[in-house]
């Protein structure tokens, strides 16, 4: 139970990064916590006490003594995905300071609303 | 004023979230397609890692929208940055020699490192998306190491063309000589050797060659943007 | 003697354990919040991730732990630093 | 001819891909494959939809990847609807591509059509997946694409509308993933047949919340009030063309999303009522915002988002008039407002200001004749294709007596043909400035399509009453589509 609780304050922590911060790079920073925050929960929901890893790494393993390989698995592929709209966002700072030269979003006029 | 509507707003997200998952046992089993990929993973698909045989057999069609993601990001990336490329920056120390040379050493056995683990994704934790990482790690440190130099875009290129091409003939040869998209046409072997579990280990470095080539390109071309016109 | 033994069951240590890195997860996250050395923000993301990675070895997903030690203590980390180089470093 | 490869639903999506991978080895060999490459993509993957589309209206064709059976594999549903989108997406994808090809100049165009592809490769997967992690990954194929390409153009504001776009939209992506999350989490599957039959597992209060999530994650790419600020200048930032795609494609896969999602999973009168709400007041904000642009590409934003509150507020109905008017309604924009959009880039330009029209009926008369057609059809004038579609929306609202939906679409009616008369009469009324410059061939070819859709559909309404009848049963039809996927 703690881990879902805790990975909802991760999320909200960087939701409110997003919100709130007017440094872009901070945006994207509250970007990548909220992944995290996801990450875990979704770990977390596959958690089975007393389950190993879903590895058939040795005999005498049962499918009744694993973890949920499921969410492990879509982890994985949203892992990837949180990484590339990283860059993608970041490539996007990087053009808007080479054109502003200032990364607080009170000083570009367009990025307010 | 700003803060107290967020504070608000992040409270309201956060209570009706943890509403959602009140109810989630945690620890318990929840699985129902869980058990049936833990149950069938190795008479069915010959991997013994079952998270690999999830992410490469069962739901392979993820992966691969997973591998396109990468690469639009890189594609997106390039085109955004275009026409940013500077002279190359100078680097504010000169990379002593022990750093060039140990770079140049080290990198052959990262590479190894990388290309271990994606070959063995479907034995071991690990795969195509980790192995590739490493990799490019492995670019990212000759890129600090050595001075003035750059990755071979075009062979960074060619190599992603050609294993995103490998992954998708794997799918249409399934759909071609099996019944389905990505379906698994050759035998699946031993579990536990290397060459098992069908084509998943393929795919699987195709995805780390892919996977590797588009990050060291990402990495490469930040690196050598500019600052913008100073 | 006892005491020791009582304080040292695998389980407890693991409970004790996993609560300090849930803890330190969310210092962590908290210190990039409030980090106005843009710098020192990436670090504590990077440190989110590392503990993270660990958590999920706790969690038994191994693929998981290795993914988010490849992917976010390291590429995600130098991807935001060399965006951090090509602007600037502390918010205003 | 052996069949080497059967034709199925997934090469909508493999076609596409393997160009992608495939363009940068191209265009190494040759800079002018860049441009066909693409071009016989869509036409192949046009030739999928003649093929496979007959075939989806009788019954539906559910292909299993990598031969695994629901709910342990992905499957793909080739229903009436969805095929009637595919089929929809790759048109455009193909007359967007025959526009593009003197009308984008910008480098990098290899990266370009990588891009485009894969936006519309993405939202038909959106449209065809039975699986919802699956429908994410598509999600999240469509948004990156559509982020790099409102970016894509690098000068003035771009990259800050392309900022705010991927702020918006990776929390769109996080409530989805976040609603799967639950899903997963109490019902065990991500199969969307399975997952609705084992709704009954989810507490009440939980499928609420769950249904805020989606309602939020779709509702920001359907450009949903109010959740839609990042569009105008996204719209305006990203190249015409794309623009077009971004009201013809991205919104649309989205709110088919929203739809298929609602109805599944969340079949309780306060959802569709709730959506049906919201659609209205999109309705009415927009086309009162839209009044006030004088920037061209912004008011097409506006009215498109009052466009899909139109389509979202019948297709709360929840009755089969209402689905079926919500997904004319749909069509229609999708054929119209992408006329619009690369109509007027080919009159005005990037910079699409107001003024940039006056005079243009006697400069390009095709053109200006075309948007004209284009602003009478969204305005629903007969003999024009919105005509009947806004006639069946107000239809629909009528059987279930909601008589102030009906005043409510009548006035916003009032209101938009204010503007686009406005922007008409620019065309005719006005002097313009004597500045000559032709319009490539096959760019006016590529509005003339679409325009002579809209004439089609003005004349011929029945032509596609058929399909929309079996789109509107389909996408109500849920027992149908769950034993359908899950008969083995």
């Amino acid at each position: 139970m703690i881990y879902y609780i805790v990975s909802i304050i991760v999320m909200l922590i960087g939701l409110y990064a997003v919100l709130m911060k007017k440094n872009l790079i901070k945006i994207v920073v509250g970007l990548s916590l909220i992944d995290s925050g996801t990450h875990l929960l979704l770990v977390a929901i596959g958690f089975i006490k007393g389950g190993t890893a879903p590895i058939y790494s040795e005999p005498g393993l049962t499918a009744d003594a694993m973890v949920d390989p499921v969410p492990q698995a879509l982890v994985l592929t949203a892992i990837v995905i949180g990484v590339a709209v990283t860059a993608v966002a970041l490539a996007m700072v990087i053009r808007i300071y080479a054109q502003h030269k200032t990364l607080d979003i009170r000083k570009i006029r367009s990025l307010k609303w | 004023m700003k803060k107290l509507l967020a504070t608000f707003l992040l409270g309201f997200i956060g209570f009706y979230l943890y509403t959602a998952f009140a109810g989630v046992p945690f620890g318990e089993s929840k699985m129902k397609v869980g058990k049936d990929y833990l149950e069938t993973t190795v008479p069915k698909t010959g991997a013994v890692n079952t998270v690999t045989s999830i992410v490469v057999n069962y739901r392979g069609f993820d992966t691969l929208g997973e591998v396109t993601v990468l690469f639009l990001a890189a594609t997106g990336l390039g085109a955004i940055l275009f026409g940013m490329k500077g002279k190359p920056e100078d680097k504010h120390r000169e990379p002593s020699s022990i750093l060039t040379t140990g770079a140049k050493a080290l990198f052959p056995i990262i590479v190894l490192l990388g290309a271990y683990i994606f070959i063995h994704g479907h034995l071991t934790p690990g795969g195509g998306f980790q192995g590739g990482t490493i990799i490019a790690t492995g670019v990212l440190m000759l890129i600090l190491g050595i001075k003035k130099f750059h990755a071979n875009h075009a062979l960074l290129s060619i190599m992603e063309s050609l294993a995103g091409i490998t992954f998708v003939v794997a799918g249409i040869l399934g759909l071609a000589f099996g019944k389905t998209f990505l379906e698994n046409i050759l035998p699946l072997g031993t579990p536990g050797q290397v060459f098992s579990a069908g084509v998943i280990p393929i795919i699987y470095v195709a995805v780390g060659f892919k996977v590797g080539a588009e990050l060291a390109g990402v990495l490469d071309t930040m690196m050598s943007t500019t600052r913008g016109e100073e | 003697m006892m005491l020791l033994q009582w304080t040292l069951t695998p389980d407890l240590l693991y409970q004790a354990g996993t609560g300090i890195l849930l803890f330190l997860l969310v210092v962590a996250a908290i210190f990039s919040l409030v980090q106005k050395d843009l710098l020192m923000a990436i670090v504590g993301t990077s440190l989110v991730s590392l503990i993270l990675s660990v958590l999920f070895l706790l969690l038994h997903a191994p693929d998981v732990a290795l993914t988010e030690a490849a992917i976010g203590v390291a590429l995600t980390t130098v991807i935001f630093l060399i965006a951090l180089r090509k602007t600037g470093r502390y918010e205003e | 001819m052996p069949e080497l490869f059967p034709l199925s639903p997934v090469h909508y999506v493999a076609a596409p891909l393997l160009a992608a991978f495939l363009l940068p080895l191209v265009a190494k060999l040759s800079r002018s494959f860049i441009k066909i490459l693409p071009g016989l993509t869509f036409l192949y993957v046009l030739y999928v939809s003649a093929v496979l589309f007959p075939h989806a209206l009788q019954s539906p064709i559910i292909e299993q990847i990598a031969g695994w059976a629901p709910p342990l594999g992905i499957n793909l549903y080739y229903g009436p609807m969805a095929g009637l989108f595919a089929s929809l997406f790759s048109a455009l994808g193909f007359i967007v591509w025959l526009y593009s090809l003197t009308q984008m100049k910008q480098e990098p165009l290899d990266r370009f059509y990588i891009l485009l592809m894969m936006l519309v490769a993405g939202a038909t997967g959106i449209v065809l997946t039975g699986d919802i992690f699956n429908l994410f990954v598509f999600m999240e194929i469509t948004a990156i694409s559509a982020f790099s390409l409102t970016a894509f153009l690098r000068e003035d504001d771009k990259a800050e509308a392309g900022f705010k776009y991927i702020l918006i939209g990776s929390l769109a992506s996080t409530f989805v993933l976040l609603g799967i999350a639950v899903l997963y989490s109490y019902t065990g599957t991500l199969n969307l047949a399975d997952l609705a039959l084992s709704m009954e597992k989810v507490p009440l209060s939980v499928r609420v919340i769950v249904f805020g999530l989606f309602l939020v994650g779709f509702g920001i790419e359907a450009e949903i009030f109010p959740l839609n600020g990042w569009a105008p200048d996204a719209y305006s930032a990203a190249p015409a063309p794309v623009s077009a795609l971004f009201a013809g494609i991205t919104v649309k896969a989205a709110l088919y999303a929203l739809a298929r999602v609602t109805i599944l999973l969340f079949p309780f009168a306060g959802s569709m009522a709730l959506i049906s709400i919201l659609g209205l007041v999109t309705l009415v904000i927009s086309e009162l915002a839209a009044l006030h642009q004088k920037n061209l590409f912004r008011m097409l934003a506006y009215s498109s988002m009052g466009q899909v509150g139109l389509a979202i507020a019948a297709l709360g109905l929840f009755t089969a008039e209402g689905v079926y008017a919500a997904l004319f309604a749909m069509i229609n924009h999708a054929i119209v407002k992408g006329m619009l959009f690369l109509a007027v880039f080919a009159m005005a330009g990037g910079s699409a200001n107001l003024d940039n029209l006056n005079g243009m009926g006697r400069k390009k008369p095709v053109l200006s004749f075309m948007f004209t057609l284009g602003a009478f059809a969204i305005i629903g004038l007969p003999p024009f294709s919105g005509f009947w579609s806004k006639l069946s929306v107000l239809t629909a609202m009528g059987q279930t007596g909601n008589y102030i939906m009906i005043a409510i679409v009548l006035a916003t009616t009032i209101v938009e043909a204010t503007y686009y008369l406005r922007a008409t009469g620019r065309l005719y009324l006005s002097e313009g400035s004597p500045v000559e410059s032709k319009t490539p061939l096959s760019a006016i070819a590529a509005v003339a399509v679409l325009a002579a859709g809209i004439l089609w559909i003005g004349f011929f309404p029945g032509s596609i009453d058929e399909i929309l009848t079996a789109g509107a049963q389909d996408l109500l039809d849920t027992a149908k589509y769950t034993e359908g996927v899950l008969k083995d």
